[in-house]
């Protein structure tokens, strides 16, 4: 089973990172950008079979290591 | 020789560059900001190290796209010669002047310490200086200095004699405790096919000076200054 | 907008107690707005008005002739000739980062940077005092690795670079890490800026970062102990945007070096707050604000908030009317936001406008002058037995005691930590971390450097905070001496726990009359510091942690000492009393499972006569090796100087009375190592003699083992042991 | 109208991050994990409201800049 999570900033923190990429796109000439945000994408390939204990490994994962929770969202989507 | 280094917003050692060639070639390099409109007549670009753009999205990358890039890029094909240190090597390699790409180091930390290094050809102008197999002490100070490239290009530098410089222990010995970022074939320093363009993570220009601890990055800077002059 | 009634809740919220509430309705003289509260709460927060420490502080001495700006300012600013001044300043950032270690620890450092740079000054030096909990504490690691990241991601960034500090781990900091930032710049001694506004109808300039709802409530959080739920407050962490700060450094020092600037302060801790109430009323000025068009970078943002948010990247000015327009080109310059939001007023008021409202009115004055200052009750600590060394039982084996303290958690090597910092660039880092004090360059005059470094033993406070407070004081001018510089002025970070209890307030009271002692005798005024109090959790307090950030001034770099041995065949001669003193010694700690005794008296006459006599050594180019001893005595200093040299010594103990391990363990103060060529060590000691020092021969360099009375450990044993600690702990991390 | 971006490391590429990860789960005993991929995660809001030319700025930008397609794959998701 293959785990792909998203992780984003949570609403309201600085994103420094976004900033940056959109002013470099305007000045690239991409002028339709209004806002740019960035996250992270991890893909975890998992052992487990079983879908409920699969989700339950990797929100702990996200809790514990993945996503820095106190800034930052994260949200698990299981595939075969 | 004229000289100029391109500064970015977030470049943070030009000022070190800037010392070691004011020593090489007796006077200073022209400070080009990167959003002057026109690249001066030199020959020899410096890009030099730090965080330009802070080094969001990938190191080097947003910097790379500038116009001032563009004209570096040009200008090194017709044959002047370029030098990108730590972020400018990052930067350069974005850009294409070199192949690959700078990960972020292996053990996913920030290293600040003296590294050994070998000459692994005194064939260009930026290491007429050394002798072939020589060993140096040059500090690195970088999160992404990780060389990567497929095997086909590291195949085709190693047969193009392109690296110049690899990490290594004492007595040039190649070893996975002495390479402190994972880089790939223990790669620190490599040219393009003209060997007009190196790019390089240690900071010579931080082993220039007694105080510095080491002096072993003088003959770079005057090598290249004997060389294109 | 619909204002809610002001509730004795909504008071307490805030931090207030009745009284400070019934204050507030006096000045005011009607029921404040919540802005207006708000405004009191951050301003009447421990972390802005020193209501606790206040009347401690003043004891300490701050002037000197060399002394330009003591403390009140942004950072402290002393004369280092030549036209030159060196700007410096510590702070702490403890509870942020025990909330999110590598955010709560970069913006601490960037916080430090823009008080420095707000003067006038560029970075040339950070220095980092970090406390952590015990290293098999759960969460230990996370934070360490969490905070040295976050200094070194935002230090590494702004190309400052990051050249010393220290490291201690102890159980009474699981709950409460502290993180202690310091930086050191340097200025024009005619090029300084200040944050008095001045010029009724001058514009008020905001520049940098836009404004979001970043740590509302931040300063009153750093005010307030921590209780178990206080994760719940998470969402207060900033972010620090370490490239906007770069661009914020440069674009400042760029419109510095014109004549633009009336006054220029940081949005710190309470930012827009606190900036614009610290400008006016150091002004004696009245202030408006229009809060509308403040840069902003969420919708919708009350006055409240954009009064209380701590979003870092901000700065404050007042501009010569004439300067605008080269003001605004040079910010454009380097992208940021600049932005008129107000004018100085004769008013004597803060007045904030938003939506065509006024949303608070507020004299400046009493806002500052009427903050509450307490007297809080305090109790001396009870004195601690003196331990001798006879009733401490001696280890069969003096070198397999030194393998295992050299390489315990407060005395291993700090290396997996500064290998992560930017030492380097700026290329003028004459001595790395690893040293006893770093060594910096000054550029423009040859030779010309200053040392730096930062100090305190906790558990010397702790057992007595006036003799603590002394040697956290001696230890930093000795750490300076060592290296051959002339100490010149402090900066403290005092952490202590929760100042309404009486024997915090005590320790707290007692260091710093050790502290102000030592600073009169050694001639090392305080310039400038921080206060951080509740550092504690469920009534537990942390170690008082009064940390030390000392900078001294080097004429000639070129006859700096290091602590490594150089070659063999020198002498190695001990200056200083050595009487064995075991009493809170890393010793008695680390081979029983002791923290008890008095710790080690500070005799500061000693401290001074010692250390004048080893610089002028240093100085005269008679001595290149040199070691102060500190944490772990005499054999622990001296395997310190083999390690560093890779270069080993013949030691014997010599017939004194003490017994060998005291000898050897022993924390007395006041002591420095030195190796000189054998023919000149007869010289030295008659030197010593003369001067008053006394001197003790103790050995001699060579050979690739420490040899103690014919035992023998090989260097490369010690180094291992030495080095594995940290790169071990969190190697599993 | 938004477009979602995953940029992912092309296969056969060197991914210190995910490996970093993975040791890291291993070591808090998450034993099911086989293998982690690092990718990034980007945001961008368009003025643009016509999908095909959306649609071509976005790839535009993606290979400009956002990605470094000597190591990285990127795939883009217009939503309204
Ligand atoms: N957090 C840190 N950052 C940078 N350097 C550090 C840090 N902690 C310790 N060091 C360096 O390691 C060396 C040893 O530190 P310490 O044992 O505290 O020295 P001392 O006993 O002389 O005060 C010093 O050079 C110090 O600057
Ligand atoms: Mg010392």
């Amino acid at each position: 089973m293959k785990a792909r999570i998203h992780i984003t900033l949570k609403s309201g923190v600085l994103d420094p990172q976004g900033r940056a990429i959109a002013n470099a796109l305007h000045a690239l000439g991409f002028d339709s950008v209004d806002d740019v945000r960035q996250g992270k994408y991890i893909e975890v390939d998992l052992k487990e079979s079983d879908k409920t204990k699969a989700k339950a490994a990797v929100d702990q994962m996200c809790g514990k290591l993945l996503a820095n929770t106190v800034i930052e969202n994260y949200a698990i989507d299981l595939v075969d | 020789m004229k000289a100029a280094i391109v500064v970015f917003p977030g470049s943070n050692r030009e000022n070190d560059a800037k010392a070691a060639l004011t020593q090489a070639l007796g006077r200073e390099p022209i400070m080009v900001w990167h959003r002057d409109t026109s690249l001066p007549k030199v020959d020899l670009v410096l890009v030099p190290g730090g965080f330009s753009y802070g080094d969001y999205l990938r190191c080097g990358a947003i910097a790379a796209n500038s116009p001032v890039l563009r004209e570096v890029k040009a200008r090194s094909e017709q044959g002047m010669a370029v030098i990108g240190v730590c972020n400018g090597f990052q930067i350069i390699t974005e850009a294409g002047l070199l192949p690959g790409v700078l990960l972020r180091n292996a053990n996913l930390k920030f290293v600040c310490r003296n590294v050994g290094l070998r000459v692994e050809t005194s064939n260009s102008r930026f290491t007429s200086g050394y002798k072939k197999g020589q060993v140096l002490s040059i500090p690195v100070a970088h999160h992404d200095g990780n060389y990567f490239a497929d095997p086909k290009t590291l195949d085709e530098l190693e047969a193009e004699d392109r690296i110049a410089f690899r990490y290594c222990g004492p007595e040039g010995r190649l070893d996975a405790n002495y390479n402190p970022n994972g880089s790939t074939r223990h790669i620190a320093g490599i040219l393009n096919k003209k060997r007009n363009v190196l790019g390089l993570m240690p900071h010579p220009e931080n082993a220039i000076e007694p105080i510095h601890g080491s002096t072993d990055g003088k003959a770079l800077f005057h090598s290249l200054v004997e060389a294109v002059s | 907008m619909t204002a809610p009634k002001i509730t004795p809740e909504i008071v307490a919220e805030h931090g207030l107690s009745a009284d400070e509430y019934k204050l507030v309705l006096e000045i005011m003289g009607r029921e404040p707005s919540m802005t207006e509260l708000g405004i009191f709460s951050v301003m009447w927060s421990e972390h802005c008005s020193y209501k606790s420490s206040r009347v401690h502080l003043k004891k300490l001495p701050t002037k000197a002739p060399w002394v330009i700006q003591g403390p009140g300012e942004n950072a402290g600013v002393i004369d280092i000739g030549d036209g030159q001044a060196a700007i410096f300043k510590m702070e702490s950032h403890n509870h942020p980062s025990f909330i999110e270690p590598y955010q709560g620890a970069a913006t601490g450092v960037g916080g430090i940077m823009r008080d420095v740079f707000t003067m006038g000054a560029r970075p040339i030096a950070n220095l980092n005092a970090l406390r952590f909990g015990e290293p098999n504490d759960p969460k230990t690691r996370h934070l360490i690795s969490g905070v040295v990241a976050g200094i070194g991601g935002y230090g590494n960034c702004m190309g400052v670079p990051t050249v010393g500090g220290e490291v201690n781990f102890h159980a009474s900091y699981n709950g409460n890490i502290l993180v202690n930032a310091m930086t050191v710049g340097l200025a024009e001694t005619n090029k300084i800026f200040y944050s008095a506004a001045a010029g009724v109808g001058n514009p008020v300039i905001y520049v940098g970062a836009k404004t979001g709802r970043d740590g509302i409530h931040g300063a009153t959080m750093a005010s307030t102990e921590f209780t178990e739920d206080s994760e719940e407050k998470r969402p207060t962490v900033q972010v620090g945007d370490p490239f906007t700060e770069k661009l914020l450094l440069e674009a400042c020092l760029e419109l510095m070096a014109t004549d633009a600037i009336v006054a220029i302060q940081d949005m710190g801790a309470a930012g827009l707050t606190s900036s614009s109430v610290e400008m006016s009323s150091k002004g004696g000025l009245g202030i408006e604000l229009d809060l509308d068009k403040v840069p902003v970078r969420e919708t919708k943002m009350t006055a409240y908030e954009i009064m209380l948010s701590e979003s870092q990247e901000r700065m404050l000015m007042v501009l010569k009317p004439a300067a605008m327009e080269k003001a605004r080109a040079i910010f454009h310059k380097w992208e940021l936001d600049f932005a008129e939001i107000g004018v100085l007023t004769d008013t004597g008021h803060l007045v904030l406008k938003k939506d065509g409202q006024v949303q608070a009115d507020m004299p400046v004055a009493p806002l500052v002058d009427k903050a509450p200052v307490y007297e809080r009750p305090w109790i001396p600590t009870p004195a601690q037995p003196v331990i001798s060394a006879k009733d401490v039982p001696a280890p069969n084996d003096l070198l397999g005691a030194l393998k295992s303290l050299i390489g315990s958690p407060d005395l291993a090597s700090r290396r997996w930590v500064w290998e992560q910092y930017d030492h380097l660039v700026m290329g003028h880092t004459a001595q790395r971390p690893g040293g006893d004090a770093a060594v910096v360059r000054v550029p423009g005059v040859p030779g010309k450097a200053l040392a730096m470094s930062s100090d305190c033993t906790p558990r010397y406070v702790f057992a007595d905070p006036k003799q603590g407070g002394a040697q956290a004081v001696a230890e930093s001018w000795r750490n300076i001496t060592a290296v051959g510089a002339l100490p010149l002025a402090i900066t403290d970070n005092m952490n202590f726990g929760n100042p309404q209890r009486p024997e915090i307030m005590g320790q707290f009271a007692l260091s710093i009359e050790g502290m102000a002692d030592a600073c009169r005798t050694l001639d090392y005024p305080v310039i400038s510091g921080n206060v951080s109090l509740y550092n504690e959790t469920n009534g537990k307090g942390i170690l008082p942690t009064p940390t030390i950030g000392g900078v001294g001034l080097m004429k000639n770099v070129d006859r700096m000492a290091t602590v490594a041995f150089k070659t063999a065949g020198e002498t190695v001669l001990v200056l200083g009393e050595s009487k064995g003193w075991l009493g809170q010694s890393i010793f008695l700690r680390e081979t029983q499972g002791r923290e008890e005794g008095a710790p080690p008296p500070v005799d500061l006459a000693a401290e001074r006569r010692n250390g004048d006599f080893v610089r002028s050594l240093i100085v005269a180019g008679e001595v290149v090796t040199c070691h102060d001893v500190s944490d772990g005595g005499l054999l622990v200093a001296v395997a310190d100087m083999a390690l560093a040299g890779g270069v080993g010594v013949t030691l014997t103990t010599p017939q004194s009375g003490v017994p060998s391990h005291g000898y050897w363990f022993g924390e007395d103060q006041a002591r420095y190592v030195i190796a000189v060529p054998a023919a000149a060590a007869a010289g030295i000691e008659a030197k010593a003699k003369a001067a008053g020092v006394p001197v003790e021969r103790i050995g001699s360099t060579g050979g690739a083992d420490v040899v103690l009375d014919g035992r023998k450990m090989p260097i490369q044993d010690l180094k291992q042991s030495h080095e594995a600690f940290l790169p071990t702990l969190m190697g599993a991390a």
